[in-house]
């Protein structure tokens, strides 16, 4: 089975990145670019079938490692 | 927002407000506040701000001095190293916010530690951190180190400063709550320093640096409380540091520093735009009216009293001279910074913040900082502690296994994990960093043949075993610090870190370390230039040991003329300045030999004593030493004593060292004991005689305690370890411990 | 002998090789503002270490597109000497001048030490001054420096003796411990040491100063 | 509009960040996670309501800018 975990700031939090990224963009001529942010995509190769189950240990990856929940928030895929 | 919330006793109390202060503020505004104003007073009136609990002690120190250009009470301490020449340093905390979110905390820290001396006009040349983590068997511990350190380094290796020594401790004192000291230094011309002071009516304020967002509202007042288990399910937002950003800041304001636009200036800290518009107006004597639509923010729909709590970081506000705004415009453009006129100073004195063409804030500047609580907190002094004899402490079963223990505890165990993450050699004028496991660091003054030396230290035990002793030992501890290096020490900053202040024993703490560095400031004609106080530094009702940490600031005047402990070469004697006791109480061996410290024993004995006066005489001495090339390296004894100096020592240079020589002190006192003031020299053959008789010419003790070559570190009759043996346990233990899996 | 060094914001390397090249060529490079369109007429062209744009994105990346680089790709060409430390290596890759890519270093934690390295080409215009030495160390302070490339392009770069330099103890993963690489023609060399910080017996050794002078001497 | 940059690493170049997540994951005891990897997404903001256009831009800004080609795969996404 695969998760997929996206993992971005929260909104309200600044994201240094995106604004560089978007300026930059500008920069180069992109003068349709009115922001950017930038988050990060976690892909989990996991054993097992059963996708409540993967749902649920995956959710515990989050709080625990993958996603630092003070700044980030999270949402995961399961593809069986 | 602003009209629309009712002031009522709870909303006051939400505030951290007491009654009494309520009601000042109702006498000094002859009205009931609105909300805005309500979080003004608040914010300023907060421990952080106004220093409320602190502030009548901290008057005390001793802050002049004859190369003292400012003292306390500007963003950071300026002195005179000559040719024109200012160093400008501080120390802050971010203690709280670094236990919540230990990367962007420590990151931020860093960041705002910066922005308080470049504010000033000087260029960063060096960064230091003071670490003090909790036990390594805490389950937290190990994911707050890593992130701490990566954090630091993340932020000031980005900005292009380089970090060039620390200090680091673990002790379950802090489990709860960690404490992140950074500390700056800066070098400016002195005729280019740059004060706050918002002088004169009708000057354009400029807002400069990122845009605001709803970045740790309420941040100051979070530094103040005290925490509970809650604190971490509530998360308050904490603030996202900007490198990038913060490097920008810097070469711009530079730019326009070179000019003579600026007439004050001042970063935004903890209170933000509250804080550095009323510091301002109110040093200067003026009043300031803030348009607030003008203010660049990130967010939408944000409110007054949002954006003047925000805690954004990167941000700098500045009163210039009219006519120099296009000037402004155009520098701050050139770094894509955002860039606003916000405001103008007047003649009115009062705090006036206009929003959507409406006032939302007009009160008297004045009684922010005159009426500020100035507590006269309760405080009980710390019971005399019993002094351990060096013959009621026993001696190891087993020298080279309590050699190797000492030698690999988390205190004495080598922090290259940490400082490997650090770029110390950045800007190409690191002359000695933590890579030598030097005394204090070296940067030269770039361009020149002078060099600043710094250095940070703090021994909670000895504080918390005797608050004044301890005050005395920190401040001691740095200058032998800096002669180690042969820095001539001219003056320091602190970062006082205590637990809840309203309790009286905690208060005690305080009042007496202040005492005791107080003393020993003033002894050594060792001025304190800065500083920050972190309070209720607690979890639960558990107090952090009383940590006054200390940043000490020395200058060598010809670089040529330093001394590491990398020196040493074989053939080399040894020879120990100052007077051995065997000071054992509150020593390392009684905590990691003895278990002195475990709960079930819980023997606390007085921390050796400090005699200023031959401290004095034994730093100049030291520094003649090495001015005159008669010795060859230098270690101050510190922790463990003159066996934790001596294998320091091999570790650096390569050689072993031999100590011998006990005398009348029993051999494991004379090892390990704390006495202080005193220095270990590796001294060449031929100049071994001068150095001692000269030295017992000034009244200074000096011995020879062994010797310099060979593959081992050994003392005679007690232990006896291959280099690399010992150089492996005090290596290892880091980097084993941050490996480990959970 | 005239030199210059690009400064893009938060190069912040660029004093050290101001000071580097300053002692070295006794003269002060000329220090180019990334929004300049054209390089002066120099003879050598240093691209500093730091943190171009916070290594925002990618280290090197948002560096790479500006102007004065499309300018320093066309001197290439014609054979302008330049060298990348550490960010600037990062530049030369992104920037297509030099094949492969930075990645985060292994253990993927920042790291500052002296480094041992191996010169493997002494005969590159970088290093013809060492006279055969083989031994040097130099600081790296990185945190992408695991050099990769597909097997083709490392199978090339060995072959041409591109590889000019090699970590004597692999820091940070980088394929065939490679530290440092030149182009085809040779006039462009990237590395992730930092040979500008050891021109100083004081500061990180001195075991630099020959790379500068085999590459101003050979002019 | 919103356009979504997936930006991978291409198969068979070795991931560090991918390989240590997996790792702790393990350590944590998840032993039921075989294998990571880590990519980022960059969000944009996008003036004009042109799909076709915006994707032909947004390629030409990953080409340009957004995504390494020596290293990196990306695939765009459009939300009109
Ligand atoms: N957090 C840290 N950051 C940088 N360097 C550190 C840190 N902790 C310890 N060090 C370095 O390790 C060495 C030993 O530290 P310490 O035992 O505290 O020295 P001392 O007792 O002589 O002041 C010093 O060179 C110091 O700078
Ligand atoms: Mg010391």
């Amino acid at each position: 089975m695969k998760a997929i975990v996206h993992v971005g700031l929260k909104p309200g939090v600044l994201d240094p990145q995106g604004r560089t990224i978007a300026g930059s963009l500008q920069n180069l001529g992109f003068d349709e670019v009115k922001g950017a942010r930038q988050g990060k995509v976690i892909e989990l190769d996991i054993k097992g079938d059963d996708v409540e189950a993967a749902k649920a240990r995956v959710t515990e990856m989050c709080e625990k490692l993958l996603a630092n929940t003070v700044i980030e928030s999270y949402r995961i895929e399961i593809e069986a | 927002m602003s009209k629309k919330i009712k002031i009522t006793p709870e909303v006051v109390k939400e505030h951290g407000l007491s009654e009494g202060e309520y009601e000042i503020i109702l006498d000094r505004l002859g009205r009931e506040p609105n909300i805005n104003e309500l979080g003004i007073f608040s914010v300023m009136w907060s421990e952080h701000c106004s220093y409320k609990s602190s502030r009548r002690h901290l008057g005390k120190f001793l802050t002049t001095g004859k190369r003292v250009i400012q003292g306390p009470g500007e963003n950071a301490g300026v002195i005179d190293i000559g040719d024109n020449h200012a160093i400008i340093f501080k120390m802050e905390s971010h203690n709280h916010p670094s236990y919540i979110e230990p990367y962007q905390g420590a990151a931020t820290g860093v960041g705002g530690i910066m922005r308080d001396v470049f504010t000033m006009g000087a260029r960063p040349i060096a960064n230091m951190n003071a670490l003090r983590f909790g036990e390594p068997s805490h389950p937290k511990t190990k994911s707050l180190v890593a992130g701490v350190v990566a954090g630091i380094g993340g932020y000031g290796n980005c900005v292009g400063v380089p970090t060039v020594g620390g200090e680091t401790n673990f002790h379950a004192g802090y489990n709860g709550n960690i404490l992140v000291n950074a500390m700056c230094v800066g070098l400016a011309d002195q005729d280019k320093v740059f004060y706050s002071a918002a002088k004169g009516a009708g000057n354009p304020v400029f807002y400069v640096g990122s845009k605001t967002g709803r970045d740790g509202i309420h941040g100051a007042t979070m530094a103040s409380a005290e925490f509970d288990d809650d604190s971490e399910e509530k998360r308050p937002t904490v603030q996202v540091g900007d490198p990038f950003t913060e490097k920008l800041l810097i070469e711009a304001c530079m730019e326009l520093m070179a000019t003579d636009a600026i007439i004050g200036i001042q970063d935004m800290g903890a209170a933000g735009l509250t804080s550095s518009s009323v510091e301002m107006a109110d040093k200067g004597g003026v009043g300031i009216e803030i348009n607030l639509d003008k203010v660049p923010q990130r967010e939408t729909e944000m409110t007054p009293y949002e954006m003047m709590l925000s805690e954004s970081q990167e941000r700098m506000l500045m009163v210039l001279k009219p006519g120099k705004e296009q000037l402004a415009f155009d520098i701050f453009n050139k770094w894509e910074l955002d860039v606003a006129q916000i405001g103008k100073t007047t003649d009115t004195g009062r705090l006036v913040l206009k929003h959507k063409r409406k006032t939302v804030c007009d009160i008297p500047i004045a009684p922010l900082g005159d009426d500020a609580p100035n507590l006269d907190r309760p405080h009980v002094p710390t019971p005399q502690r019993d002094v351990l004899a060096a013959s009621d402490a026993r001696p190891p079963t087993d020298y080279n296994d309590a050699m190797l223990k000492i030698m690999s505890c988390p205190d004495v165990a080598s922090k290259r994990w940490i400082w490997e993450q650090y770029d110390r050699h950045v800007m190409a004028d690191t002359m000695d960093s933590s890579q030598s496991g030097g005394d204090a660091a070296i940067v030269r003054v770039h361009g020149t043949n002078k060099a600043v030396a710094i250095t940070t230290d703090c021994t909670p035990r000895y504080c918390y075993a005797d608050p004044v002793e301890g005050g005395r030992q920190v401040v001691a501890e740095t200058y032998r610090n800096l002669c180690s290096v042969g820095a001539e020490p001219i003056a320091i900053t602190d970062c006082l870190n205590f637990g809840n202040p309203e309790r009286p024993e905690i208060m005690g703490q305080f009042v007496g370390c202040v005492e005791g560095m107080n003393e020993a400031c003033r002894a050594l004609d060792y001025p304190v230039v800065s500083g920050n106080v972190s309070l209720y530094n607690e979890t639960n009702g558990v107090a952090i040991p009383p940590t006054p940490a200390v940043g000490g600031v020395g200058l060598i005047d010809d670089v040529e003329k330093h001394a590491t402990l990398a020196g040493a070469k074989a053939g080399d004697t040894l020879v120990l300045i100052g007077k051995t006791e065997g000071w054992l109480g509150s020593s390392l061996y009684g905590r990691e030999v003895l278990g002195h410290e475990r709960p079930d024993v819980a023997l606390f004995y007085a921390p050796p004593p400090v005699d200023l006066a031959s401290e004095k005489a034994a730093g100049a001495y030291v520094r003649r030493l090495i001015r005159d090339r008669r010795v060859t390296a230098v270690h101050d004894c510190s922790d463990g004593g003159l066996a934790v100096s001596a294998a320091e020592m091999a570790f650096s240079s390569g050689q072993g060292t031999s100590l011998k020589g006990h005398g009348d002190v029993p051999l494991h006192a004379w090892l390990f004991g704390e006495d202080q003031g005193r220095y270990l020299l590796a001294v060449d053959e031929n100049s071994v005689n001068p150095v001692i008789s000269t030295a017992q010419s000034k009244g200074l003790e000096a011995r020879i305690v062994g010797k310099v070559g060979g593959d081992n570190v050994s003392a005679d009759g007690a232990y006896d370890l291959t280099l690399s043996k010992l150089k492996d346990a005090n290596e290892g233990w880091l980097p084993g411990f941050m490996a480990e899996t959970a | 002998m005239r030199t210059a060094v690009i400064v893009f914001p938060a190069s912040n390397c660029d004093r050290d090789a101001q000071s580097a090249l300053a002692k070295i060529t006794g003269r002060d490079p000329i220090m180019v503002w990334h929004r300049e369109t054209e390089l002066p007429d120099v003879d050598f062209v240093v691209i500093p270490g730091g943190f171009s744009y916070g290594d925002y994105l990618r280290s090197g990346a948002i560096a790479a597109r500006s102007e004065i680089i499309s300018d320093l790709k066309k001197k290439v060409e014609k054979g302008l000497p330049v060298a990348g430390f550490c960010n600037g290596f990062q530049v030369l890759t992104e920037a297509g001048i030099l094949p492969g890519a930075l990645m985060r270093n292994k253990s993927l934690k920042y790291i500052c030490k002296p480094q041992p390295l191996t010169i493997v080409n002494s005969k590159s215009r970088f290093t013809t001054g060492y006279n055969g030495q083989k031994d040097v160390t130099f600081p790296i302070a990185h945190h992408d420096g695991n050099y990769y490339a597909d097997k083709k392009t490392i199978d090339r770069l060995e072959k041409n003796g591109q590889v000019v330099f090699r970590y004597n103890g692999n820091p940070n993963g980088s394929i065939n411990d490679i530290a440092g690489i030149t182009n085809e023609a040779g006039n462009v060399l990237g590395m992730m040491p930092h040979p500008e910080r050891a021109v100083d017996p004081l500061h990180g050794g001195t075991d630099g100063i020959e790379l500068f002078k085999s590459v101003l001497g050979a002019l």
